[in-house]
């Protein structure tokens, strides 16, 4: 999960990292407001879950009350990537001496959390480490010790050569923000940048932050910070009936236990020249109210001109499923055509109880999948 | 011969007095398995079908019914602990099947599980199946057939329609190895390939991965300087776009890197086939192996 | 540094412990407006620090605001092993279904906190080690990983077999003890008891913790908890000047730099016949302010007859130190005769500087501690 | 000879711009200690005594200048972060002069070591001196003399007085150890015993015991098992109070154990002569050593 700026400095402040003042606005009125609170000047900043807020003329630096005005109104309402904006966040505009990024995710290699840090702030941390990877350094922390003095001055002093009263900042804002991730249960955490004002004082001044999924239910308070808004209407009601699901921009609406062979079929979809219209794994049970969830949420899209079922009958049997989807398909009547593909445990019980039924019962993923794209390309 | 397990198997199942450990301990049983004791805090002293003992602690069942091997079905929030529980016990096989178990919980495992020697399988995993021998998880036991052929993936039902598919053709396995579509899993690709290398009864071996991080490139680097046995490979998540998690934890293209391509490139590069659909992995594989 | 019973109970509260309300009163009145505040029956408890309260007579049950009267002032103001009594913390009596001791040490043998646990609780845990060492359980906690779950599950059902109820309750009180030994920077940290009341539900109804002075610096708030009319005045005055100071019942008051030297002093004292009237360790240093301080603290005690330094220049020369210890003595004239003795680096010289002075300069260990209890007895 | 040091050892001071830091790493200079380099954040650059290189880090120094030891000086907040610092940096000696490093911070540390091979000597010590080979910290240069006698204490200054008295009497020293009088340490009496009892150099030796811990039997138990020369003992502290700390955050009596008398008890049993005074310790070594 993933969640505003100003959500994230909040998490930052929380954790004593040096965080300058701010408050979202969602109105000129307010913005104005709040340039008012802080002094001028003030940056105007778009609250939207992409990157690429500042090439998209979302993000402003503001002198006077008319510029706060004029760049307020220009981007609250503004499409980023898909995303309106519908809050910015008012913060006072510091200057910048120098810019630094502080970062840390999981690292599959290392199986640790990875501290990465750069003296090339500010700029896309992914565009420097295809382009400039040496200016990256990167540190994988020990969870049995923590990030300990020693290394987060040396990667400090690293940054910051000769400069220890600085490296002592960044290496405790490393510190902080480990200690934030850890607590925050983060799959990511970034500052980017970490700026010295000209006074050599250190200032995180914008930040990321996502959320470890498995973790939500140590953290009651996430809800909270969803922003509803910004979500996709689908993948919101999927998350909210604990499917995992994608949305595509093809027309076979897949539906698929278990992830690898939903990625599987999506891909196979496309090998035969369909376009799938979604990611959606609805696990090992076959309980039809799931099917149910899952129907309604491929079918609002309304360019799915057909539904692909690829079941792999292991512990479940096929028998059960076929009940399942035939009971799910009563419970809410369909009008574009159902493939079902059966395969395992009682498959031949499952495929001999589709055959009473409207669905089109198929025996392979292949023969699925290739009869699914003849039925979209006759519905369209 | 199977690799990780053999016939000195004991196992124990934390949370077998669950829903989910209740029903697959049955058919671990049904298939053989040495599943000698249960655990659940609180259900020592019971009886799991009226001949498995259950005891409060993985110590008492290693104690006591000489365990050494352990298959978890703890809910997410109590997972990274009964790994640590096992270990700490003395298991040096852990298959943990949870699914949803938080990523910094697994990171503060691993080097638990480095220290003392312990192999983990998963978490959210299908565990392994080494037909003839033992079951440990949910791999179902009526697609196997005892044979030949190794096979590894990240999947779970993904597998299941490529071993049906293999025990369809005649091919039978040493070992299936589900090892988990998380980010941070115990046993990864390299760990695995190694052993079905190192295993005398595995002539041929097939590796299912999926989008996210660089384990099949690192395999794939791994078999081309050290394995002369034929391997076929299979990548999903071709069309999964960016910055997505299709459904398993770890299955992500996340800053251009992670990508199905890339892992078919270095594949190929390697000398080892990948199928273009799992149809294909079968035929790859008999046209490479000469038996 | 030992803190009051209630003070304990603070700190195990904010770590989330089940500790039962309280407050201290340290008069009648007060402990009778508390018991009306908790409801009867209460425990007055004296708040002193040392063990064996309770043996004492300063802990008791009290069913009626009578009882509470009467037993307040019976236990305000009494001695306990020479501890006035100041105040009594009044809180809910509970009816006792079982007791255990939870306790944390650290443990040089293993290098770590031990957990030391018991289902003989309330009893002095070191009468249980020393008649029933079996009954009591131990875990050394590896500082990389914490108190583990199934470490802390193990023992509490080791402690209540057959009842996972209670043994989670008590591994949660472990874990807790832990987080607040950790953080409290404690030496020793003990539950003793932890009840469980007939309902089955667990209380701390008892603790104890000491500090780490190395770690004082950290918890600039713990000044606040010093009992400063509990201490010693001698020992506080002590500690205020930075010197490791210990009072002790004899006449020979003993300067002397460095804890081992200062402890073979005092033995060699006792050797010779004599009796140290203190351990004090003086340090490296030959600042004649510190030497000051230093006698002043010893002289205090009116039954000093006799003061020994017993200094070895190792890095410090001695004519240093000689200068430092005339310096001194001329800031406070001193009526008890003063053996000094030098040995180290310019010996030679320091004794030179001592020859002028009335000081009783020795050139031994032996003969500045023989000349000592000589001098002593004079002047008795 | 001597233990822990050799000509081969090469010195960073941490904490060598400070007041003592830098006295001591004059003394351990002129001594003719291989001080290669000084380590203070923000220092780096600079040059101690115009001839030593300081850095800001210690990997920088054990790049540099290869340096394999080091001897810390910096304030008790910072101690434990040092000797991780140097640890982690490839020094397989660290030294740890500072007196009041809280507790905790030394339980975290110890681990740390062990995982890297590190031998830590104090916290809270005076160090180290073979005479004529290297000092690393505070003994004084003066009164030690190079000879057959090995010297563990937990003490400082009574160190002195003992290393003293076998100077003037003639017996010098292979080594003079301090290991410090907390009650966390990096190398205790048996670590010091194992060494000196493999040191073909030390031909007798003798060990300065104190009050608190159980440290002086566990090295009796040892030598009675082990060690077949001289080795003369002295325990300080019959006098202490119980209950009480004497200066030394390790020296205390409590629970009834740690007493003088039963580390004296425990000594006589394993047949080690324990001087009543400090003036006893050569007349007894000299006793029972046959030259």
């Amino acid at each position: 999960m993933n969640i505003h700026e100003y959500q994230a400095k909040e998490i930052f402040a929380r954790h004593g990292l040096p965080v300058p003042p701010g408050s979202v606005a969602a109105t000129v009125g307010e913005a104005v407001a709040l340039a008012g609170k802080y002094g001028l000047p003030v940056m105007v900043k778009s609250q939207v879950l992409t990157g690429g807020r500042g090439k998209a003329g979302g993000v402003k630096f503001c002198k006077t009350i008319d510029d706060v005005k004029e760049n307020a109104s220009k981007i609250l309402g503004m499409d980023i990537k898909g995303h309106v904006v519908r809050k910015v966040l008012v913060t006072p505009a510091l200057d910048i001496a120098s810019e630094f990024y502080v970062g840390m995710l999981i690292d599959r290699a290392s199986q640790r959390v990875l501290l990465m840090c750069s003296a090339e702030g500010g700029m896309d941390i992914e565009q420097v480490a295809q382009e400039k990877p040496e200016a990256i350094l990167k540190h994988p922390i020990d969870p049995r010790y923590g990030l300990l003095d020693h290394e987060a001055l040396e990667l400090g002093l690293k940054m910051c050569p000769g400069d220890v009263k600085k490296a002592r900042q960044l290496a405790t804002a490393m510190q902080k923000l480990y200690a934030a991730f850890v607590a925050a249960d983060a799959s990511l955490a970034e500052i980017n940048p970490f700026i010295f004002t000209p006074d050599g004082i250190g200032h995180a001044i914008d930040g990321k932050v996502s959320f470890d999924d498995n973790a939500m239910y140590r953290h009651a308070d996430y809800e909270a910070l969803r922003d509803i808004e910004a979500e996709d209407p689908a993948e919101r009601q999927a998350r909210e009936a604990n499917l995992s699901f994608v949305k595509l921009e093809g027309n076979v609406g897949c539906l698929v236990n278990g992830a690898g062979l939903a990625m599987a079929t999506m891909d196979l979809v496309k090998y035969y020249g369909g376009q799938p219209a979604n990611f959606l794994d609805i696990g090992g049970s076959s309980n039809p109210e799931k099917v149910v969830n899952a129907l309604k949420i491929i079918l609002q899209d309304k360019a799915v001109k057909v539904i692909l079922f690829n079941i792999f009958g292991g512990i479940t049997r096929c028998d059960d499923v076929a009940n399942g989807i035939i009971r799910a398909t009563e419970m809410m009547p369909i009008e574009v055509p159902i493939v079902v593909r059966l395969t395992g445990t009682n498959e031949a019980e499952g495929r001999a109880l589709l055959a009473k039924t409207k669905l089109h019962p198929a025996e392979t993923m292949d023969e699925a999948v290739q009869k699914a794209i003849e039925l979209a390309g006759k519905g369209a | 011969m199977a690799i990780f397990v053999d016939k000195n198997t004991r196992v124990v199942v934390q949370g077998i007095t669950g829903r989910d450990g209740g029903f697959h301990s049955r058919e671990m049983l049904a298939y053989g398995t040495k599943l000698v004791a249960g655990c659940t805090p609180g259900r020592g002293g019971q009886k799991f079908e009226d001949k498995v003992p259950v005891f409060d602690t993985v110590r008492e069942a290693v104690l006591n019914e000489g365990a050494n091997t352990s298959v978890i079905f703890v809910p997410p929030a109590g997972a990274a602990g009964a790994i640590m529980e096992a270990a700490d016990a003395g298991c040096k096989l852990v298959v943990c099947i949870t699914e949803g178990v938080p990523t910094i919980d697994m990171v503060r495992v691993m080097p638990y599980l480095k220290e003392r020697g312990v192999r983990l399988v998963g978490p959210n995993c299908p565990g392994l199946l080494a037909p003839g021998i033992a079951k440990l998880g949910i791999l179902p036991a009526s697609i196997v057939k005892e044979g030949p052929v190794g096979l590894v993936s990240r999947s779970g039902t993904l597998t299941y329609e490529v071993v049906y598919q293999l025990t369809a053709a005649g091919l039978g396995q040493t070992t299936c190895l589900g090892i988990g579509g998380d980010p941070i899993i115990g046993t990864n690709f390299l760990d695995a390939i190694e052993a079905f290398n190192a295993d005398p009864a595995t002539e041929a071996f097939v590796m299912i991965g999926e989008i996210g991080g660089d384990a099949e490139e690192k395999a794939a680097a791994y078999i081309k300087a050290h394995v002369r046995k034929p391997v076929v490979s299979f990548i999903a998540g071709q069309t999964a776009p960016p910055g997505k998690r299709m459904g398993h934890a770890g299955a992500i293209v996340s800053g251009g890197t992670g990508t199905a391509a890339e892992k078919k490139k270095a594949l190929n590069e390697a000398g080892i086939p990948v199928a273009e659909r799992p149809m294909d992995i079968v035929p790859h594989l008999k046209s490479i192996w000469k038996r």
